[in-house]
């Protein structure tokens, strides 16, 4: 989904760049965010204090599909830090009564319970959610993907699927719904240095004009959502 | 009594010293909601090749101590189509244009001059001869196994006399930094008719990736910039400026106002601002405003007062 | 099983591939109240003169973005008193002890070395030969435009060449990262009968202060190490151990381990820490429990496994 | 005085050394220290919080002259952040009984009242206060200096004078000290890398062994404390 890229350094140059985050939540006057502390700038971002003044620059990027879904079945696939965009989807389209709550279904996954995030959200939103884990520790143990597949199994008319997580992951979902001819929009993860079109650095390989041909689309202004169907995976 | 920061590089004189360096600027238009372009001294483009240029696989950045390296792999649309695509957007701007060239051989920078000089709305040209990420060749024998135009001032030489000689417009050369004595990389260029010298283009560098053993870029080496080159560079600016009579560009991880001042009284005549406008998209606009301080405090009223005003 | 984590570099068996950079050790005495000196693969010292040297005018240092730059001006108490005051400490620690030599000339360079010969306790001798803030002359007369012996590969095997003839001891060149190609001098090198190179030294860099327009150091220019510049580092250590038979011992803004397998893995056979044991007196030997570690982990029992690993 | 070196940026490298500061109270196993805010590495330490962990170096250096001094009279002439040491001097000489307080004379100088470090210490430490101001804001107006040449023009039987400030001020308390040819000791204030002797950085210019030479001393283990009259000021 969109984002925003957060200077997590302050006045120092290290690290340099700034980091991107999507949308938990957001308003036209505020906004939230949910992240993961992996390394040096979300450890930095661990230490704002309330008060504190801090460089956000967005909304950034282009997101998932907006309109046109009132008569779908949406099937938000989500993993890691790929699920607060998603909680951010499916609560933008019910706030705006875009989408009917029981045409919206969630399918978490995580490594263990522990990191399986915006469970209470989702609740609270009141749409259906199917949980699994790799470990087991909660929901269905395995992929989530095989959620996803038993779903659309039992039933893939008017289907479309969202999903943001990992790049494997998106590459597993994007697979499964073309399986089911069902249209899919990815929400791709890539380094990037400027986040709005500057730098060209945040490449993504996708199909080209004509057949069999391959071009670098930009993914932080093209993207991050693209269809699943365009990209060619590794 | 009025600023005047303008300054003059060949036949463009530009209202203030700051422009924007190549590949940093997207195609400008990315920064149109930031502030007002009209501002800038002037853009540099992204390089422009002869053919359309898909760039590097990815990745294609990775951050280091206080910079970043990039392989972008000069992705661009082809002269052709920057012509028609992009070169409208930047014409409409009113400021300087200079677009960003390269060849894999002498003939193919003449032939990316002459295409861009039947169009209107160019200013000069900056040659990119020392972009690390593609491979060269040159007519000459016994040059081609030289990897890069930049590092052999023969080859600079070629280049630019062979670019000057189809072109009456600002001809800006840009060199690399791995090189033992930029001074006599810079004469080369003068000597062929040069206009200005850019100082400098990024440091061809490597990050591995401990875990896989593998270059943390898909093309293996890729090109450093940001602040941490910064005081190679001015140092390279200042040596430069000392030995050749046309100006040098400056630039080298400009994050504000001070660190531009610091290129100019080293010896520039006008800086870029590059990386920092990723991670500020303002940075340009607030170098200049900053240089305008620095003035308005300092008393001084032209850029004579600033340019090479190093004390020793 | 343990673990072997030796590595050979000429004559001398480092027991452990870690060494300290010459000029950032002190007199290896300042370090021993923080670990046990006697785990460090070897020790370079500062580099010794014929004569004392009192360095610099202040201010010497100045820091940069993710590095500092120093123009020390090779401040040393001379070859005799070296070996009279500062030598016998090192002797008793039980490392192998590089002793970094530069001359103003290459007779300099061969009566250094020949002193130095004549006193117990020295394993190996690392020629400077890109000390950045010293002028130089040398015997040649062509050749005596050149500022430094490290930017020319004949001057380096003139160097080498003469020193080589003097000693049996280990020989290592030390190179200058300011040139365009950095396997050809270290070609020249190892044709001239070094043992191994070491990579790199530091980059000729500037700090100018905007308000007093003045270069901050006192010797104008100074010599940048640090994080920043290893991503160049790598680079270069990379396309130089490809090219060379002879060992690359790698350094340039190794702070931790990782950094440190960064350069074994692009090909160093051992490495040298330098500004970080400024800000951490213990560096060289975290890196070394680190490479230990990292050895653990993945489950290797030696350097080979290591050294060179990179994968394309 | 004596220093600990303080890595204000924790593992970000901007900025990359460490910073040099005084005691201005220690015991064998806590100190404290006192500073102004000037650039990026004190800023930086402005956000420390409690029960951060913060690493440090010391105590590194040379100090004051701390015995001999009983029957002494002990001036102790500080500027701007040089005034902690030499609280920490005099608190150090009281404690520990090496001086008697009504022997102990303290100048302090500084641009503005505000800047006058350290006052209610020393007010509490029970020593005499001389105070001037450049702007009159507090004390005499004028530089510490004159404050200094009155005292010793009235009395400078044994005295010995300590001082620790600005490079300026240490230089005309030099002077003022030689003129009465009275023992002087200043610490100095210069840039430096690692504190401990490794670098080389610190230099500063003394005089040589044989008359009219120079050399340079290594400030943080020679210093920073040296006799005045043995520095060879710009
Ligand atoms: C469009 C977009 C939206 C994003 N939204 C969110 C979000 O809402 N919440 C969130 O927590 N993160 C999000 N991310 C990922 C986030 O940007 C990274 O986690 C962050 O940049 C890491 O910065 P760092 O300095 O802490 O780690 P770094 O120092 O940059 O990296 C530390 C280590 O973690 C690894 N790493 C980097 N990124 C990730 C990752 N995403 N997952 C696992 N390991 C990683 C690196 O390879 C490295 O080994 C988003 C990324 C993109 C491109
Ligand atoms: C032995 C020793 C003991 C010291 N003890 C103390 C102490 O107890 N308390 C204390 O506050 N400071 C003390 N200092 C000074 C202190 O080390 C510096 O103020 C500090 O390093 C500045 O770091 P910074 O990153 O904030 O500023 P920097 O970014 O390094 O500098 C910012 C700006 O301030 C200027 N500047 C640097 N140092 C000073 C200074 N001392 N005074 C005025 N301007 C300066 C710089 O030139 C620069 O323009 C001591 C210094 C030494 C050498
Ligand atoms: C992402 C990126 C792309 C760049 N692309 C080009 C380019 O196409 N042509 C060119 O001459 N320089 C290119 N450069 C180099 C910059 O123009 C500039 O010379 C260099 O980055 C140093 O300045 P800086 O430290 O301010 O970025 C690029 C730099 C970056 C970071
Ligand atoms: C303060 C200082 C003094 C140095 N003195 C010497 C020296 O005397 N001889 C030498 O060959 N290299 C000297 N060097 C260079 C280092 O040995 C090393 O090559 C360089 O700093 C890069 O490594 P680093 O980034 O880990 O410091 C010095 C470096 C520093 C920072
Ligand atoms: S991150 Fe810079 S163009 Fe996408
Ligand atoms: S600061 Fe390094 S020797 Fe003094």
């Amino acid at each position: 989904g969109q984002f925003v890229q957060i200077l997590c350094s302050g006045d120092s140059l290290d690290p340099l760049l700034p980091r991107p985050f999507s949308f938990l939540e957001a308003t036209t006057t505020d906004f939230s965010l949910l992240y993961h502390v992996v390394g040096q700038g979300t450890q930095l971002m661990g230490k704002f204090k309330k008060g504190d003044k801090v460089h956000v620059l967005g909304p950034l990027g282009r997101g998932f599909t907006h309109s046109g879904l009132r008569a779908q079945q949406l099937l938000l696939v989500g993993g890691g830090v790929g699920i607060p965009p998603l909680y951010h989807l499916a609560r933008t389209l019910v706030k705006a009564d875009v989408a009917i709550k029981k045409n919206i279904h969630i399918f978490l996954g995580a490594r263990h319970k522990s990191l399986l995030l915006c469970e209470k959200n989702f609740k609270k939103l009141g749409v259906s959610l199917y949980l699994s884990t790799d470990d087991g520790s909660k929901g269905k143990k395995g992929y989530v993907t095989s959620l996803l597949t038993a779903h659309l199994k039992k039933d893939h008319t008017k289907a479309r699927v969202f999903s943001c997580g990992p790049t494997p992951m998106l590459k597993a979902v994007s697979l499964v719904a073309s399986e089911f001819g069902v249209p899919n929009e990815v929400s791709v993860e890539v380094p990037m240095a400027c986040g709005f079109g500057a730098c060209l650095g945040c490449a993504l390989k996708v199909k080209g004009d004509t057949p069999g041909s391959h071009r670098f689309a930009i993914a932080c202004t093209e993207g991050p959502v693209f269809e699943g169907s365009k990209i060619l995976w590794d | 009594m009025g600023l005047d920061l303008s300054v003059q590089i060949g036949k463009i004189k530009l209202k203030n010293p700051v422009l924007v360096a190549s590949g940093t600027f997207g195609h400008a238009k990315e920064f149109e909601n930031f502030f007002d372009l009209k501002k800038l001294g002037g853009i540099v483009t992204k390089t422009i090749t002869i053919k359309p240029r898909l760039g590097n696989p990815p990745p294609r950045i990775v951050e280091t101590p206080a910079g970043m390296l990039n392989a972008i792999g000069l992705q661009n649309p082809g002269v052709e189509k920057f012509i028609e695509e992009k070169l409208p957007y930047f014409r409409k701007l009113g400021v300087p244009i200079i677009v960003s060239v390269m060849g894999y051989s002498v003939d193919e920078f003449v032939q990316v001059v002459q295409t861009l000089d039947r169009a209107d709305g160019i200013d000069g040209y900056e040659l990119n001869l020392s972009c690390p990420n593609v491979p060269y060749s040159s007519k000459t024998e016994a040059l081609s196994l030289v990897k890069m135009f930049a590092h052999d001032d023969r080859m600079i030489e070629e280049v630019v006399s062979a670019v000057r000689q189809v072109t009456d417009k600002t001809l800006i050369a840009k060199l690399g930094p791995d090189v033992s004595d930029v001074p006599k990389m810079a004469l080369a260029a003068e000597k062929a008719g040069a206009d200005a010298v850019s100082l400098i283009n990024t440091f061809i560098a490597m990050v591995i990736d401990v875990k896989t053993r593998k270059p943390v870029l898909a093309n293996k080496t890729g090109g450093l910039s940001g602040p941490c080159i910064r005081p190679i560079a001015v140092r390279m600016v200042w040596e430069t400026a000392k030995r050749i009579k046309i100006p040098v560009i400056g630039m080298g991880g400009i994050m504000n106002a001070e660190h531009a001042l610091e290129f100019l009284i080293a010896g520039a005549t006008a800086v870029q601002v590059g990386t920092a406008n990723f991670m500020n998209p303002e940075a340009s606009s607030q170098v200049l405003s900053g240089i305008e301080d620095f003035m308005k405090k300092e008393k001084l009223s032209s850029m004579k007062e600033i340019i090479r005003s190093v004390k020793s």
